[in-house]
Order: C-alpha cells, then sequence, then structure tokens
C-alpha cells in the first residue's frame, strides 16, 4: 500500500513537471499550430537561470529557492518572448518553416548552455525540508512531490483563470477556434501570439527550476529529455487541448512510475500507451480533429 | 450626393493563385444598403474578403477618402468596418457575452443599448456556449458582434442563408434597423430581403461588375434578372420548415 | 425490376453538432440517368455529396452502389466500385503536369498505380486513355502544363477529363460551372452532356438553372437537409411546393 | 524511359522525373571522380584536413558519402512523400546497432549479417510505420519522435546487448580483411560510394515508379487520391518501409567504417541534424541532399577542429564559448538558412539559374491555399 501511495504522489509529481512543460506547448499548438521544439530550451534556461541566482543567494534558504523560480520563469517568458518576436514571426504561418527554426534553436542553445556550464550534470541545493519525508498513507513521500504538485495545479488554475478571465485570454480562445474571424473583428491576434509564448516559456521556465529539484542537478539536456515526454503526452491529450495535456500528463507519469517500478519499462510502456491511443483514438483524448 | 463612404476601384484578388476578383470597381454611398449581387461562385464573399484584407487582393480601397488596401485586417476593422461573414462563424466555445464582448473596440462600443433592443434573445442567452444555439440565433450574435461598435459602414455577407423564413424576416428587420444608422454593402441570394433593404445594386459576373443600378429597375426586369443573376424566377426566397 | 438502380439512397440522415445537416432523405437514381440537384446555399446539396462518396459517413440511412451497400465504405473502395466525383473548387495535384493528373487517374482504375516496378508511362493502356481523354474535353495542347498554372474553365476542364479517365459508372458533378467565364459554360455544359452520354450515370449540383433544366432528366430539390421535390423538370419548376419554398413569388 | 514520346508529353514530366538521363550522368560523372579520388593527392586546405589520399581525409570523406546516403533516404521520406518524420535515425541506429550484435553474437559472414540486419530494421519500419501513419503532419513527427526515443533508450539501457553508453565495436571475426584497419580505410570509402549510389537509384527508380508518383500526389492532395479509388496510406507505408531499409543499409556501413556506433546515432539530436541536412541543401532536391550531406560533415568537422585552435582558445569568453561549440554554429547556420534562403543551397541555385521556372516556394504557397 505504501509503495503504491508513493509510486502515485510521486508520478503526480512527475505529471506535474510534464504539465509544465506541455501546457505551453499545446497552447502554443492550439492558437498557432506551431510544434514548438525549442520549448525544452525555455525550461533548460529558466532552470540555469534559477541556479545561478540561488546560488549567489546562498542556495538552500526559502528566499533563495522562490526568487529562483520567479526568476526562472521570468527568464523563461523572456526567452520565448524573443523567440517568438524576432524568429517565429517572420514566417507567420509557414507551419513547417516554423518547426524547423525552432529545430534550429533547440540544437544551437543546447550546444550553447553546454559551453557555458559544460556538459556534466551540475547538482542544485534546495532548502532541507525540500530532501525530507512526509509520511502519507504509510508512504514516506519526499516533500518536492508536494512542491511540484502545487506549483502545477497552481499553474493549471491560474493559465485557466487568464483564458477565462482576461481579454487575451478571450483573444485566446476564440483564435484556437477561428483564428482569422479574431482579426476580421479588428485584433492583431499576433499579440496574442506573444503572450502565449510567454505564458508557456514562464511555465517551462518555471518547471525547470523545479525539475532541478526533482532530479537533483541541472544539465543542458535537462529540457531536451523532458520535451519528447511533453511532446507524447500533447498528443495523447489532443493538440491543442489544455485538460488534455493535464490528464494526459498525470496518466503518463503515473503508469511510467509504476511501470519503472515494477518491471523497469517506464519509458517503453510509456511509447506503448502512445501506439494504443493513436490506433484506437488518432485524435488523442480530447483532441477535436484528426490532424491532417 | 454625399461623398460615398467607400471605393473600389480595379479589385483584384487572388486564392490559392487562382483569379477570385478580377478588377472590380463599385462605390457604396453614405446612406442606406447596396446589394453586391450575382451567380454563386462569381466572387461576391470573395470581393468583401478582399476588401477586408482576408485574401491576398490588388487594387484601390478608399474608406471615407482614406486608402486602406495596405492595410492589415485588423487596421481596416479598427477603421470602422464592420463585418458579418457568411456562415456567421461564432465562436461556439464561447458564450454568447464572451463572442460580444470579444467584439467591443473600445470607445467605439457605443452599440450595446441597440444590441439588446434588436436582439432581447441574445441577453437572455448571454451566458449559453455560441455553439449550442440555432442558426438564426447564432447569427444574431454574428450580426451583433458588427452592430455592437460604431461603425462607418458594414459588410454583410449572405445573412439569410440556411434560415427559417421567420427568422429571416427577422434578420432583414435587424439590418434595416442597422441601415438607418450606418451604411451596409449586403451580399444577399433572397432578392425579397433585397427588395426590402437595397436601394442600389451592384452585379457581378466571373469576378467583374456587369451591372450597376437602383435595386427595384432590376427586380422590376424579370429578363435583366435571369440574364444577370441566372435564374428564371427568384431563387433563395426560402420558405417551408426547418 | 431487373436491374438495380445506380445509386440508391434510403432515410439518410446526418448530424452533426446537434444540427442535422440531411434528414431523411431518400430516392434513387437509375443506370444512366441524369439528375440535377437544386436548392438553396446551405440547403445540405455538397454534404449529399460528401455522404454518397464516404468524405462524410451518414449517422443513419442507406447508401447502396449498383446493388451494393457502400453506407460506411471508405472513400478509396466507393471509387473503385465505380464512383467519381468533382469537388465545388478545384481539386487537382497542382505541381503535377495535366498529362500526370489524368494518367494518375486512369492507372487508378487500370491497376499497377502502386507498382514500384512500373514506371508511370510504361507500356501503357494508361498513358492511350490519358491522351485520349485529353483531347474530349479539349485539353490536348496543355498536356505539359502544369496544373496549378491553368485557367479556370481548363481546371475544371481537367477534372472533367480525371473523372472520365477513372472511367466511373455514377459520376457526382458538385457545381461544376461556379467561377466559369460566361462565355464557357455552353462548352462545359456539352463536355458534360457527352459524359452522360457515353452510358454513365450523373448527379449534378449546379446553380446555372438554365444550363441545369436544359441538361438533366431529373431534377431534385433540396432545402433545408431534406428532399422537397424529385421528378421532371417540368414537373418540378410547376409543382407549388417548391414554387413556394425556392423558386419564390414571381418578382 | 523506353519508347520516345512525344516532345509535348516529355516536356510534361520535367516536373518530377527531371529531365531523364542527366541526373543519372551526374551520378555517373559524380561517381566517377569520388572514385579515383583515392588514388589522387588533391588537397582543399581549409575543407579537407589533409590529402585525399590520407586515410584521416578518406575516412572523413566516406563519413559525407554515408550521410549523403542517409539524407537521400530521408530525401524520399519528406522531399517526396511529404512526411515530416523525427525519428529516421532509428533505422539508422537498427542497421547499425542490428549488424554489431549479428557479427558479435552469430558467426554470420558480414554480408548475410548485413542482410539480416537490414530485414529486422524493414520489418520494424513496418511495424511502426503502420501506426505512426494512424496521425499525419505535426503528430506524426512527434509519434515517430516518441518511437526513435524509445529505441534510444531500449541501447542505452540494454548494456549487455548493446554496449549501453559505452557503445558496440566491431567484431572483425567474420569480416573481412580488406575492410580491417586503417590502412584499408580506403576500401571501405570504396564501398560507402557504391552504397551511395545504390541509394541513389533506388530513390531514382522509386520516385519515378508509379507509386512514387502516387506518394506525390498524395503530398499535394490527398483526399483527391481516395476519390481516385486509392488508398494514401499504403503508398505512404510504402514509402516509409523503403526510406528505413535504405537508412538500415547505410548505418551497416557507418558500423564498418566508424568500427563500431555509440547512442548518439539513436538520439533525437540525430535525426534533427539529419533534417538539418536536407534543408541547408534543400527540400526536394535529391543532389541537395548529397550537398548538404557534405557541406553539413565538412562544416561539422572544420568547427570542431577550429573550435579546438589557439585562435578561439584565446578568445574573451563571450566569443569563445559560442565559437566553441559547432552544433551552436550549425544551429545559428540552419536558423539563417530556414529565415532567408528558402528553397536551401538548390533552392538558391535554382533561383539564380532560372527565373521562369515556378519556384518550390511558390507551389507550396499555392498547395497550402487550395
Amino acid at each position: 500500500m505504501s509503495t503504491i501511495v508513493l509510486l502515485l504522489v510521486t508520478g503526480l509529481g512527475l505529471g506535474a513537471l510534464y504539465f509544465l512543460v506541455a501546457s505551453g506547448l499545446s497552447l502554443i499548438y492550439g492558437l498557432m499550430g506551431v510544434l514548438n521544439f525549442a520549448h525544452g530550451s525555455f525550461l533548460t534556461l529558466g532552470a540555469f537561470a534559477g541556479f545561478e541566482l540561488a546560488r549567489r543567494l546562498g542556495g538552500d534558504s526559502w528566499p533563495a529557492l522562490i526568487a529562483s523560480l520567479v526568476l526562472g520563469s521570468a527568464v523563461g517568458a523572456l526567452a520565448a518572448a524573443l523567440t517568438e518576436l524576432l524568429l517565429i514571426r517572420r514566417l507567420y504561418e509557414r507551419h513547417i518553416e516554423q518547426v524547423l527554426v525552432t529545430v534550429g534553436l533547440s540544437l544551437a542553445t543546447v550546444a550553447l548552455f553546454e559551453g557555458i556550464w559544460g556538459t556534466d550534470p551540475i547538482y542544485v541545493s534546495a532548502p532541507a525540508w525540500f530532501g525530507q519525508t512526509t509520511e502519507l498513507l504509510g508512504a514516506r513521500i519526499p516533500n518536492d512531490r508536494f512542491v511540484l504538485i502545487g506549483v502545477a495545479a497552481l499553474v493549471l488554475l491560474g493559465i485557466v483563470a487568464f483564458l477565462r478571465f482576461t481579454r487575451y485570454g478571450l483573444i485566446i480562445r476564440a483564435g484556437v477556434e477561428n483564428r482569422p474571424m479574431v482579426t476580421a473583428l479588428g485584433i492583431d491576434v499576433r499579440r496574442a501570439f506573444t503572450v502565449v509564448f510567454a505564458i508557456g516559456g514562464a511555465a517551462a521556465g518555471l518547471g525547470g527550476v523545479l525539475a532541478s529539484h526533482y532530479f537533483g542537478y541541472v544539465s543542458a539536456q535537462l529540457g531536451g529529455s523532458l520535451l519528447i515526454f511533453a511532446f507524447i503526452v500533447t498528443v495523447i491529450g489532443g493538440l491543442g487541448s489544455l485538460s488534455g495535456a493535464a490528464i494526459a500528463s498525470v496518466v503518463v507519469a503515473v503508469l511510467q512510475q509504476f511501470a519503472n517500478f515494477y518491471w523497469g519499462v517506464g519509458d517503453l510502456v510509456v511509447v506503448l500507451l502512445l501506439a494504443g491511443v493513436l490506433l484506437l483514438r488518432p485524435a488523442g483524448i480530447l483532441g477535436k480533429k484528426v490532424h491532417a | 450626393m454625399s461623398a460615398p463612404v467607400l471605393v473600389v476601384e480595379g479589385l483584384s484578388a487572388r486564392i490559392a493563385g487562382q483569379q477570385v476578383v478580377e478588377d472590380v470597381s463599385f462605390e457604396v454611398p453614405a446612406r442606406g444598403v447596396t446589394a453586391l449581387l450575382g451567380r454563386n461562385g462569381v466572387g461576391k464573399t470573395s470581393t468583401i474578403r478582399a476588401v477586408l484584407g482576408l485574401i491576398e487582393r490588388r487594387g484601390l480601397v478608399e474608406l471615407a477618402g482614406e486608402r486602406i488596401d495596405a492595410l492589415p485586417t485588423h487596421r481596416i476593422v479598427q477603421r470602422g468596418v464592420g463585418y458579418v461573414p457568411e456562415d456567421r462563424e461564432v465562436f461556439g466555445g464561447l458564450t454568447v457575452a464572451e463572442n460580444l464582448r470579444l467584439a467591443e473596440r473600445g470607445s467605439d462600443a457605443t452599440g450595446r443599448e441597440l444590441v439588446r433592443e434588436l436582439f432581447p434573445d441574445l441577453v437572455e442567452r448571454q451566458a449559453q456556449s455560441a455553439g449550442s444555439l440555432s442558426g438564426g440565433q447564432q447569427q444574431m450574435v454574428s450580426i451583433a458582434r458588427a452592430l455592437i461598435n460604431r461603425n462607418a459602414v458594414l459588410l454583410v455577407d449572405e445573412p439569410t442563408k440556411g434560415l427559417a423564413p421567420l427568422i429571416v424576416k427577422d434578420v432583414a428587420d435587424a439590418l434595416a434597423r442597422a441601415a438607418e444608422a450606418v451604411p451596409i454593402l449586403l451580399v444577399e441570394q433572397n432578392l425579397q430581403v433585397v427588395r426590402q433593404l437595397a436601394e442600389t445594386v451592384v452585379v457581378l459576373e466571373s469576378g467583374r461588375v456587369v451591372h450597376r443600378g437602383p435595386a427595384a429597375e432590376l427586380l422590376d426586369d424579370p429578363d435583366a434578372t435571369t440574364r444577370l443573376l441566372g435564374v428564371h424566377a427568384e431563387p433563395g426566397a426560402e420558405e417551408g420548415e426547418r | 425490376m431487373s436491374q438495380p438502380p445506380a445509386l440508391d439512397i434510403r432515410s439518410l440522415r446526418y448530424a452533426i453538432g446537434g444540427a442535422t445537416i440531411i434528414d431523411d432523405v431518400t430516392f434513387s437514381v437509375a443506370p444512366g440517368e441524369m439528375l440535377g440537384v437544386i436548392g438553396p446555399n446551405g440547403a445540405g446539396k455538397t454534404t449529399l455529396f460528401n455522404l454518397i462518396s464516404g468524405i462524410a459517413v451518414a449517422s443513419s440511412g442507406t447508401i447502396t452502389l449498383d446493388g451494393a451497400d457502400v453506407t460506411s465504405a471508405p472513400v478509396h473502395r466507393r471509387a473503385r466500385a465505380g464512383l467519381g466525383r468533382t469537388f465545388q473548387t478545384s481539386s487537382l495535384f497542382p505541381a503535377l503536369s495535366v498529362a500526370e493528373n489524368v494518367r494518375l487517374a486512369a492507372q487508378a482504375r487500370l491497376g499497377g498505380a502502386l507498382s514500384v516496378v512500373r514506371a508511370p508511362r510504361d507500356s501503357d493502356a494508361a498513358s492511350g486513355v490519358a491522351a485520349e481523354r485529353l483531347a474530349e474535353v479539349g485539353l490536348a495542347h496543355h498536356a505539359a502544363t502544369t496544373a496549378g498554372v491553368l485557367s479556370h474553365g481548363d481546371k475544371r476542364k481537367l477534372e472533367i477529363a480525371m473523372l472520365l479517365a477513372a472511367d466511373p459508372a455514377v459520376i457526382l458533378l458538385d457545381e461544376p460551372m461556379a467561377g466559369v467565364a460566361s462565355g464557357d459554360v455552353a462548352g462545359l455544359g456539352q463536355v458534360i452532356r457527352d459524359v452522360h452520354r457515353a452510358g454513365r450515370t450523373v448527379l449534378m449540383v449546379e446553380h446555372h438553372l438554365d444550363v441545369l433544366l436544359g441538361l438533366v432528366d431529373r431534377v431534385a430539390v433540396m432545402h433545408h437537409g431534406r428532399l422537397l421535390a424529385i421528378g421532371e423538370p417540368s414537373e418540378v419548376v410547376a409543382d407549388p411546393a417548391v414554387q413556394a419554398a425556392y423558386l419564390g413569388e414571381a418578382v | 524511359m523506353t519508347d520516345a514520346p512525344a516532345p509535348a508529353r516529355r516536356a510534361g514530366w520535367i516536373r518530377i522525373t527531371r529531365a531523364g538521363w542527366f541526373p543519372l550522368a551526374l551520378a555517373v560523372v559524380f561517381g566517377a571522380v569520388a572514385a579515383v579520388l583515392p588514388l589522387l593527392a588533391i588537397e582543399i586546405p581549409g575543407v579537407l584536413p589533409g590529402p585525399t589520399y590520407l586515410p584521416g581525409t578518406l575516412q572523413l570523406l566516406a563519413l559525407c558519402l554515408i550521410f549523403a546516403a542517409l539524407a537521400l533516404s530521408y530525401h524520399l521520406l519528406f522531399g517526396t512523400a511529404g512526411m515530416l518524420s523525427f525519428g529516421h535515425a532509428l533505422y539508422f541506429a537498427l542497421g547499425a546497432y542490428g549488424l554489431g550484435v549479428l557479427l558479435q553474437r552469430t558467426d554470420l559472414g558480414l554480408v548475410p549479417a548485413i542482410a539480416i540486419a537490414v530485414a529486422i530494421a524493414t520489418g520494424i519500419a513496418l511495424a511502426l510505420g503502420a501506426v505512426s501513419l494512424r496521425v499525419a503532419g505535426i503528430s506524426f513527427a512527434m509519434v515517430t519522435l516518441a518511437f526513435a526515443q524509445a529505441g534510444s533508450v531500449l541501447v542505452r539501457r540494454n548494456a549487455w546487448l548493446t554496449g549501453g553508453e559505452e557503445g558496440l565495436r566491431l567484431d572483425t571475426r567474420n569480416v573481412p580483411e580488406f575492410l580491417i584497419g586503417v590502412l584499408n580505410t580506403r576500401n571501405v570509402y570504396w564501398v560507402a560510394l557504391v552504397v551511395l549510389l545504390a541509394v541513389f537509384l533506388v530513390v531514382v527508380w522509386f520516385e519515378r515508379s508509379r507509386a512514387g508518383h502516387v506518394a506525390v500526389a498524395s503530398r499535394e492532395n490527398e483526399l483527391r487520391v481516395r476519390v481516385l479509388g486509392l488508398r494514401p496510406f499504403t503508398v505512404k507505408l510504402l514509402t516509409f518501409v523503403i526510406a528505413s531499409a535504405l537508412a538500415a543499409l547505410t548505418g551497416t556501413i557507418y558500423f564498418v567504417l566508424q568500427s563500431g556506433a555509440t547512442p548518439r546515432a539513436t538520439s533525437a539530436d540525430f535525426t534533427l541534424t539529419l533534417l538539418v541536412i536536407v534543408v541547408l541543401g534543400g527540400v526536394g532536391s535529391r543532389w541537395g541532399a548529397v550537398v548538404g550531406a557534405f557541406v553539413y560533415t565538412l562544416l561539422d568537422q572544420r568547427l570542431t577542429a577550429f573550435a579546438a585552435s589557439d585562435a578561439v582558445a584565446g578568445l574573451p569568453d563571450a566569443l569563445r564559448i559560442p565559437l566553441s561549440e559547432p552544433l551552436f554554429i550549425l544551429g545559428t547556420l540552419f536558423i539563417l538558412v530556414v529565415l532567408f534562403l528558402p528553397g536551401g543551397i538548390a533552392g538558391t541555385v535554382r533561383r539564380a539559374s532560372s527565373g521562369r521556372r515556378v519556384t518550390r516556394a511558390a507551389r507550396e504557397r499555392l498547395e497550402e491555399a487550395e
């Protein structure tokens, strides 16, 4: 029983990380039709920024952690917004080229990160409470899992609230449905693109700092490895569906944890799940249309 | 007669490299309804979309004396061009209120009262998602989105398409009310509606203007109607049940 | 009846997102007949064609093609069963030449289109068929032209050539004259007449009523997703229900 | 190419096959020049590390040939059939690791081992392709990526079979003498050349076959193909399997040339590299893929040498760090090509040489709006 609870909560924690990456991917894809390969780099950059700041502030204090979370998401948002403004926007409506540019960006930035921070993982420190465990239903659960789950839930609520209650949110929701009609109402939809990129980047940057605590280290490859699972999550959840991404994040991560623990084949099971979903429901769990 | 609100001169447009509007010129007077007529596929909708910059276009378009043909769509709309698209194109996942809120353009949004008065039904259903409305109600939302702002001109594309006759009458009456305040360029297949609303008609054929004149003159001449609109009698007066 | 109808449609219904687009439509078309389908915009004509050709799948009802039930068969299987169609907007392979477009259609029909061993112009029955069909619609001189740069009227002709090359028994023409310059309408009408004369069953949606009524054997009137009337052109035009619903009061 | 078609009809084919004999003639010239290189002492300072007869130079050139062959197989997938795959490296790796494992664990000779490795990879491609092709476009890209990533994980995890992170060494027991050792590099080079030419011929053949035409037609207008009574799925799967088999074949030769393989050959980065090569060369162009592979491989090699040079080491950090990362420079170059040189090298040359042909960009715009 306690093992199951532990696996479940750890899976939820990992799912929270997947969601932080996948939410941005899904929003960007939904509004703009762009698959953003550079999304992992926003995450890695956020993680490194958070790490550098925390190190300067003394590493394992709570204020340092909170400051690093804030900085990580700010840096992620900024990097994403600049990517949209400088690269994506120039290729308006040319989806394949947009994907290619993000591919190039991800290759270049990962190399750059390796140049700056080296190829070896850099271990990060956190407040002592992070490493301790709390007992839940007989299972001793590392505290960082709760933080992850809490933050991801807040991000989900935040994004939902943003989409529901702000004007930009309204524009984004309408744009996902029918973009030309939004411009035909006199709205410059491109500004919403930048906003969506920034939100996605912020979530990824936040996820980067949290991932560095979940795994215990930062490396140039951190974003790339999470990105693959985030892709799988967005396909399973249904491209462009935020709630689909949330559900699929949890399902994928929990399944992965259990499969890893019992048979050591977590990654394989995830891919099999993907294959199964594609065979039964090519549009994903909450996808509206089969993408052509 | 006062200066026209919209001047279109030598407008051409392409979709997928194919000429869909060819050298079209006409004017929309500053008052009343001008109907843009022609058979299916002659480029009426494309003309409207070209004026709005929704498709690639060339030629001159002037709004109240200023050229707008080089502007992106959202800027054209911001200058006061209201648009009611073919097939309504409401945001089905948004509520009625959200659809309207999205359309409001800051200080231009002076038409809330008018919308409330014309479409009491929508006020009642403002929390309902637009996708769950009937076709007629969706058309009301689509028109309301244009009327909620103060506009220099309205471009209205087949507002009665696929609607039951009672609703057609409501839509036509609403447009008649709107036309008291703002000039309208109307694409419409239902010639009864055209007769009720329009003073002037412009007829397109194969992307070109082939006829221009007072509406009554054309509609009272069956030969001309047949020749220009390709109908024996009057198609599109949609009666019957949904 | 000794011969089954070329196309038989029973209680066909199609609903999406709560809206019923096609509502209880029943009719059949005899082999070699030409049926015009008319109705105001949004009446469901194109949807009806999509259901027949399999691009959309009916919510209920049956579609029988030459005696075989194809209600839920995939698009390519219906095509192989002898169904051909054109689209409202030209639907070609724009980067391929005119000849290649037609040849591809002929090969799809004659078999071996997926051969990796044979070059496209090997042998070839298909090449011969393609050349003939191009000549029939008067496009032989454009054989080498890239399809994407043809004029609109020529694209429509090319579509018909592709149809002919695939040699379907039943043809759906969705507004073949939409956007065609008025000078070309008569020529295109003649092409359609020839297609029909070769013994094929034709269903055609068209807004040029004057042309349509002169071509077809019978007319079906669609209105709000329902079949309002079907019969000989003169009868249908005179039918008071159609008058009231579609043609409207006299001007 | 059997009969002599009327001039008009011949011209009709140019769009896909170009003039019939020209690519083949070009291939013959290319093959002849490449074949005699090991016998000559050509030096191209700044491009090649040394004269062409030296093993080191030949090793690099052989790598160029292999990547060119791999890029051609990817061209078949992406350029011809329009399938954007992010998992093509998987089949290359299956070829390389398949051969390695077979040589290590069986007594098969080199040629049968290669044949079996390619056959296994082809079988896997058939199964995974059938699943991936349930979706199209961006989803297809993500799904192929996921499968490739699973392959990568399996290779890294199962060290007992694949050597894990260390990689797998070439077991030379059953490899012919003349392919082993630094001195025999030129023999491997020639084998690589033969493989490249073979891949080229298969690609040309497929593109000119009826199935190839249906693949192009499906890329342009899938619904129309279905309405004609054909199943785009079949031809896409066929293309996918052929491209994967070719990739596996090049993978086996890569394994021989490098005397082994590391998990990097299975990584997503490697597929992305392939994408960079094809886009750099020009999507839709066969020789663009070949040129792209040469440019990329040589550039990668030269940039790596440059990064390690004293000139870079002496620079301030802000310059030194980016310049010491070849992938950073290549990635940036790639972005610039996508932004400013649509059509890559081949597209730029084509634009420069003729203004009258319909440019690819224009054609794409047509398709997109269609």
